[in-house]
């Protein structure tokens, strides 16, 4: 029914531009399950630590489409659609448990811990009446499986075969950053959801956008916790398809920036905090990085604010709506300082974070401007690099053109 | 009064003083060292310690309502709370446990109204010179998930 | 607008595979109100016992559209199309009542209880100016009627000039069955509606689902109500538009079954009722059936689980929404025992139904499943049976691939 | 406390028991032969008799509930009662006719929140053993549709 | 991806039949943006009045897009769209107020009152590194302005350079009834908004439709407020792009009418006010005139009904949505008295008014009733005027056909 | 009882009235020259006069009912009020200020419910008789948007 016509034409500025289609389109919307979350990607998926045990199992999204994840009787991590071959119920409606065998509620057809089918009830009748015919396969049945990998401690999974595999699909850029923060054990101290009213491709830009943070989210620049003038840079992976946007307290320099002279519109001066442990960091990385806001194309984020470590997968939920798990944790050694430390930090982050609470109302502002679904694109004009490479500031809209590159290759854009 | 009406009526001027926006207010019906948090009750039967936020002391309280007028950028908007079913779970050496359903209607400025948030509160609460205070007050939520984004406190 | 292209491409097994997009596409949504409740189907409209008296009216919906029911001043039933000739209001917005003339609010155009058009207010203006042309004749603007036919009781309406008789699309072996719950006069005991959060289709082929009755609903087959082993059948009619699942109490047998040694993984064993009242039959019907589902092609339904008796209209409410409506009923000459015994056995179906509750929830699930509109289908393998014909057992979707059969016919799929 | 405050009390304590999820709990509202049903006021307007649920006895009560633990097949969720505008109609002999407002908002595991139900209980309540019970209790919700499934009593 | 075929095919009645698809297709909602609400008309913005001080500004719709109107530093009114020319976000979310610039809260671009971009945040980057190209020209990045006219008071607003000017897009007509209500400085006494849930064009049409006025609104012809029986008529303006409908009390002559004799359905006799003073018109107008009616081309109305003056701004909210804002105003030099007679009888109009609460309800009606999205149209006979010129009686459809001839041509349909 | 709990029982009647549909009844909660206005909060603020209703004693009050029955064409529907967290803000010469937070669920007869309105009442109330009286009722809502139309009062 599709004519061969693009659905929408890319500017020829290129990723320069993005057309403020791509977050209004249903066709777009559609072909996305397709081409990104079908498509060549790795996608997180849990924590190993979210399954510490055999059979334990989870919930979760590639896109729209329901997943269980589970750690089967060997040990191992499986994955596969959460819809039952039969005729299509979720299999599994718990957010989490653990089940030595996935029984569909609807007709009680069972599923193994890797989506083999094992069991169809009824299959032989009743006295010898009904039942499945012989030509019926139960191999033929089983639910549709992903591919799994896992990287310290991250489980990622893809629906395709030509995805490369997990080190070469992060890079040596992205997996250094991913073992700085995943070191050692984890233990999770909280896991909540945030509703968004946006399409999901501009919280992934968000994230992208180191040009934002220390703008929109005045508490990061009021009191002096991230400021694009601080020591910081952007580092890519994979030809920029993740990345890396770091700073380092202590090393804030203001001369020669729009900081000076309080020259930034909305910046505020001369608040302080009564309380200021939320914004104290208690040492604990040696390399002097108190923020790693780190984006594994195309859906996850890996961050460190201070002592505040966490990821965060996001789940689109149509075409304007979408939804970002948030999982904060600490180390397994943490002793209580540093657990109390990480949990008043917990209040930067989240839809009440002192440096995220901005994000979710922005994007609304982004997409309510956007019902007139116009022709026009947004302008990623900042910072002239033309390759995806490290950068030593954040004064630079690279990583945002990076992510489009990968997705419009993906997409066929 | 007894202590179910002091309470009922303690929390009649919580969510008042909220409603009405008068947010620099709202520490002063916390201890010096009040703790307060906002957790879903899944959370919390996972054990987790981290929720959507936690102020631990007078100050952490001030500096929630300092960002939200100074740093904090989001749309107007304004709760009205409905609170009911107050209960007096244990009261000794003049703490009162208690707990009360809550539910908030959030209107933004374009005159949308959405049902926020819906739970109840667990609290402990003090008597201070002929005052009751909450030493702490847990906002369990009944939902893990949050509507784009939570400002004004619960 | 539309190419030629089929909306779906069905796949090579035929109705043994149901395509999922069928649950998701707006196109094919579209077009079920033109070839499905616009097509030679009879849809159920009222029951007789609801409109006693001349003038009583009621409204009610095939498909999506807004139709009146009325018994008029001769004592015909009418049905005609709730919508206002002249500029589209709903006529007569009131549920029920009784009306000698339906007056549209907004400009007063009056309609008899026929549909015709009797009243134009001002059509001959004010002192002579204004008012409607000459050439406006009112015999060119009644509301859209129906064609009736009522069966023991039954109201069904068609728009359709080619759907047969009544008589001959329901076939002798529906009519024996509906003459068997309506052999005598009836009276309303309730009546509710259930919304539900999927595609309407999903919830008609569940009826026709002998499969999952004696699996989902667990309080059927723990409770000894109702189960796959007990003597019982399916009894199609005209060609499998219809069917009946009918079962009879104290005839179970587990033997051979998957009841047998509780293989069914959901079963619940050593379960006792307090007060076992809901599922004691208090016998009524001479041919020892306990349990008659009955499918009337496309969206009723007639029940009778023990003695509680009903029907059920379905009304598609959007692509992934529909309304239930449930009316229970019993005989006017039921004495008090026999009506508090209805009362209680009323727990078992409705939203809130023992042997129902469960409908809400797993077709919620298969709508959630669907929400990336995969392309798959469903298998629908149970049975052997090649034509739709007569069985004595239950353990088949044979009702359910009869459904798409004729569903494909209507829609040219 | 007088009759309307009794009831009052006796409201609150019934919707936390079912707010908490503690459902078994649920049947020791009632007397023996109490009587519980849901059922819209159209349906009861119209003279019906049949609504979405009814327990006649302490038994059906908890059958209710065994087979929302055992049989019954649901998405996991929870309610949260809002109760208001209590009114004592009549009382005497020991017998007390009362109404209330309520609302329910149901969270599934989702997070997602939706008012479920809204309507006034219309209660006759009996004095057993210094404890009020319900000898009938009427949910007259307002709406004659219910969403998906009603699982949990209201 | 269109094909050249037209969305859809008029009848070829012409405008006597208007296809109930207008209300109900998502191609023709969003070809509107194009057409209408950035096609060759003016759209009303703001009261003049509401921007006293220069620095004043008002957010504000045109169709789904918004709008900032602002008084600038040099006392002008300028509007622009408010969506930032860099990553699209509303970059004013405030209702109203005063700014001397704004500064879009998600990266600080700033834009002056006249929309030029006249801050880029970080556009020399820090300490040498990052910022902008030196290909980026700010003069390339303003917000889009759209011509603004000011007619006594009204604030107009057009995107499209061949929208004549506002005197002879209103015409010489329709002035004279604006500077009729609009004849001394005025006061804002209230302003709230109406949710609608219709399609906006079934709002304008029933603004234009003198039919429903006397029947629908009981009200008014109960209390004998407005009848069709009343002197008055229909004058349009610039060929019936707008209509004025008005009417004169103390002039009602029921006698030859549908009102006599009470033929009327729905009509009601014998009722009284207990305190009529909602309905007692405190004398303001030489004319006579009691009730004026005006519409102005695509979706603005201003009102006098008796002493209560107001207008009427409608805004689309999605192809069945729509929001209505209602300003109701006095004159500056209004006594106590004429306050308070305008207060009392604000109660006739708004989503609870005597006289238009129907219309929300009657809307919903249409629109609920079009759910099937049938290719029916109505009946728009009333009314035998061949051109768009004054009528002495409002017992027509007369305006109603104009709009949609209007609406045709702009839609290209 | 003391002011708040009279207060409080004023506003069970008040809502009660509303709720069964019992309208002809809702004047009497009035004195003669009993003011009645339904105004958001944000025209309120700008100190505008007019809102979305308003009755000037009790035949306009009983006016507003009459044209309900009498002349008001709408989808029948119906209000559930929960009220909560009455304050006393005066007391002086049996003039009472008070205000309690409201919210009401509307629902129509195809059975939808929706969150219509949350606001907070602001009364002045007097005592007339042995009865307390509203000499002014203002419903301050949180919205400034009406859905639809609004027929029943507040
Ligand atoms: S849908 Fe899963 S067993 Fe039938
Ligand atoms: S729409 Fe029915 S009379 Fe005009
Ligand atoms: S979107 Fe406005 S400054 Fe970036
Ligand atoms: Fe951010
Ligand atoms: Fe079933
Ligand atoms: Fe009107």
């Amino acid at each position: 029914m599709r004519t061969n016509e693009p659905i929408i034409e890319w500017p020829k500025e290129g990723v320069r531009r993005v057309p403020f289609k791509l977050y209004t389109s249903p066709e777009i919307y559609a072909k996305e399950t397709r081409a990104v979350f079908r498509g060549p990607a790795w996608h997180f998926l849990a924590l190993a630590v979210e399954l510490p045990n055999n059979g334990d199992f989870k919930n979760t999204f590639v896109g729209e489409i329901p997943i269980i994840v589970v750690r089967d009787k060997t040990g191992e991590i499986n994955a596969m659609v959460n819809r039952c071959t039969h005729k299509g119920a979720l299999v599994c409606h718990d957010k989490k448990g653990n089940k030595p065998v996935f029984t569909c509620p609807y007709h009680n057809w069972s599923f193994d811990q890797t989506g083999k089918l094992v069991g169809v009830a009824f299959r032989n009748g009743v006295k010898g009446v009904g039942g499945m015919p012989d030509t019926f396969k139960t191999e033929d049945h089983g639910l549709e499986p992903l591919r799994i990998a896992i990287y310290n401690g991250l489980i990622f999974g893809t629906f395709s075969s030509e995805t490369p595999d997990i080190e070469t699909y992060l890079g040596p850029e992205a997996r250094q950053f991913i073992d700085r923060v995943f070191n050692r054990p984890i233990k999770i101290l909280g896991q909540y959801s945030q509703g968004l009213r946006n399409n999901w491709k501009l919280m992934m830009e968000n994230t992208r956008d180191t040009y934002h943070a220390g703008i929109l989210h005045l508490f990061f620049n009021t009191f002096g916790l991230n400021r694009l003038s601080m020591e910081g840079g952007i580092v890519m992976s994979n030809e920029g398809r993740h990345h890396v946007s770091y700073s380092k307290l202590l090393t804030d320099d203001v001369t020669g920036s729009d900081y000076e002279d309080n020259k930034l519109p909305n910046m505020r001066k001369g608040l302080k905090l009564s309380d200021p442990s939320v914004g104290t960091y208690l040492p604990e990385f040696e390399d002097g990085i108190t923020l790693q806001i780190q984006t594994i194309f195309p859906t996850f984020l890996i961050q460190q604010i201070q002592n505040c470590l966490g990821i965060r997968q996001l789940i689109p939920r149509g075409l304007d709506k979408a939804e970002l798990i948030w999982t904060l944790f600490g180390y397994e050694d943490d002793d209580e300082e540093m657990t109390q430390t990480r949990i008043k930090q917990s209040n930067l982050v989240g839809p009440a974070g002192f440096v995220s609470l901005e994000d979710g109302a922005v994007l609304d502002f982004v997409q309510r401007s956007l019902r007139e679904s116009p022709d026009d694109s947004s302008v990623v004009e900042l910072g002239d690099e033309t390759d995806y490479t490290t950068t030593k500031h954040r004064v630079t809209e690279t990583a945002v053109r990076a992510y489009w590159d990968h997705y419009r290759d993906l997409m066929g854009l | 009064m007894n202590t179910r009406e002091l309470v009922e009526d303690l929390q009649r001027r919580y969510v008042t003083q909220i409603d009405d926006g008068e947010l620099e207010g709202w520490p002063q019906f916390f201890t010096e060292d009040g703790h307060y948090q906002i957790i879903s009750k899944e959370a919390l039967d996972a054990g987790q310690v981290i929720g959507f936020y936690v102020c631990t002391g007078k100050g952490m309280l001030a500096d929630r309502i300092l960002t939200l007028r100074k740093t904090a950028i989001y749309e107007p908007q304004s709760y009205r709370h409905m609170i009911s079913a107050t209960m007096i779970e244990d009261e000794s050496d003049g703490v009162i446990i208690a707990s009360t359903n809550f539910m908030v209607v959030r209107t933004t400025q374009d005159g949308d109204m959405t049902v926020f948030s819906a739970g109840r509160y667990r609290d402990t609460i003090v008597m201070d010179k002929d005052e009751l205070l909450f030493k702490e007050k847990l906002v369990v939520t009944d939902s893990n998930k949050m509507d784009t984004l939570l400002a004004i406190p619960i």
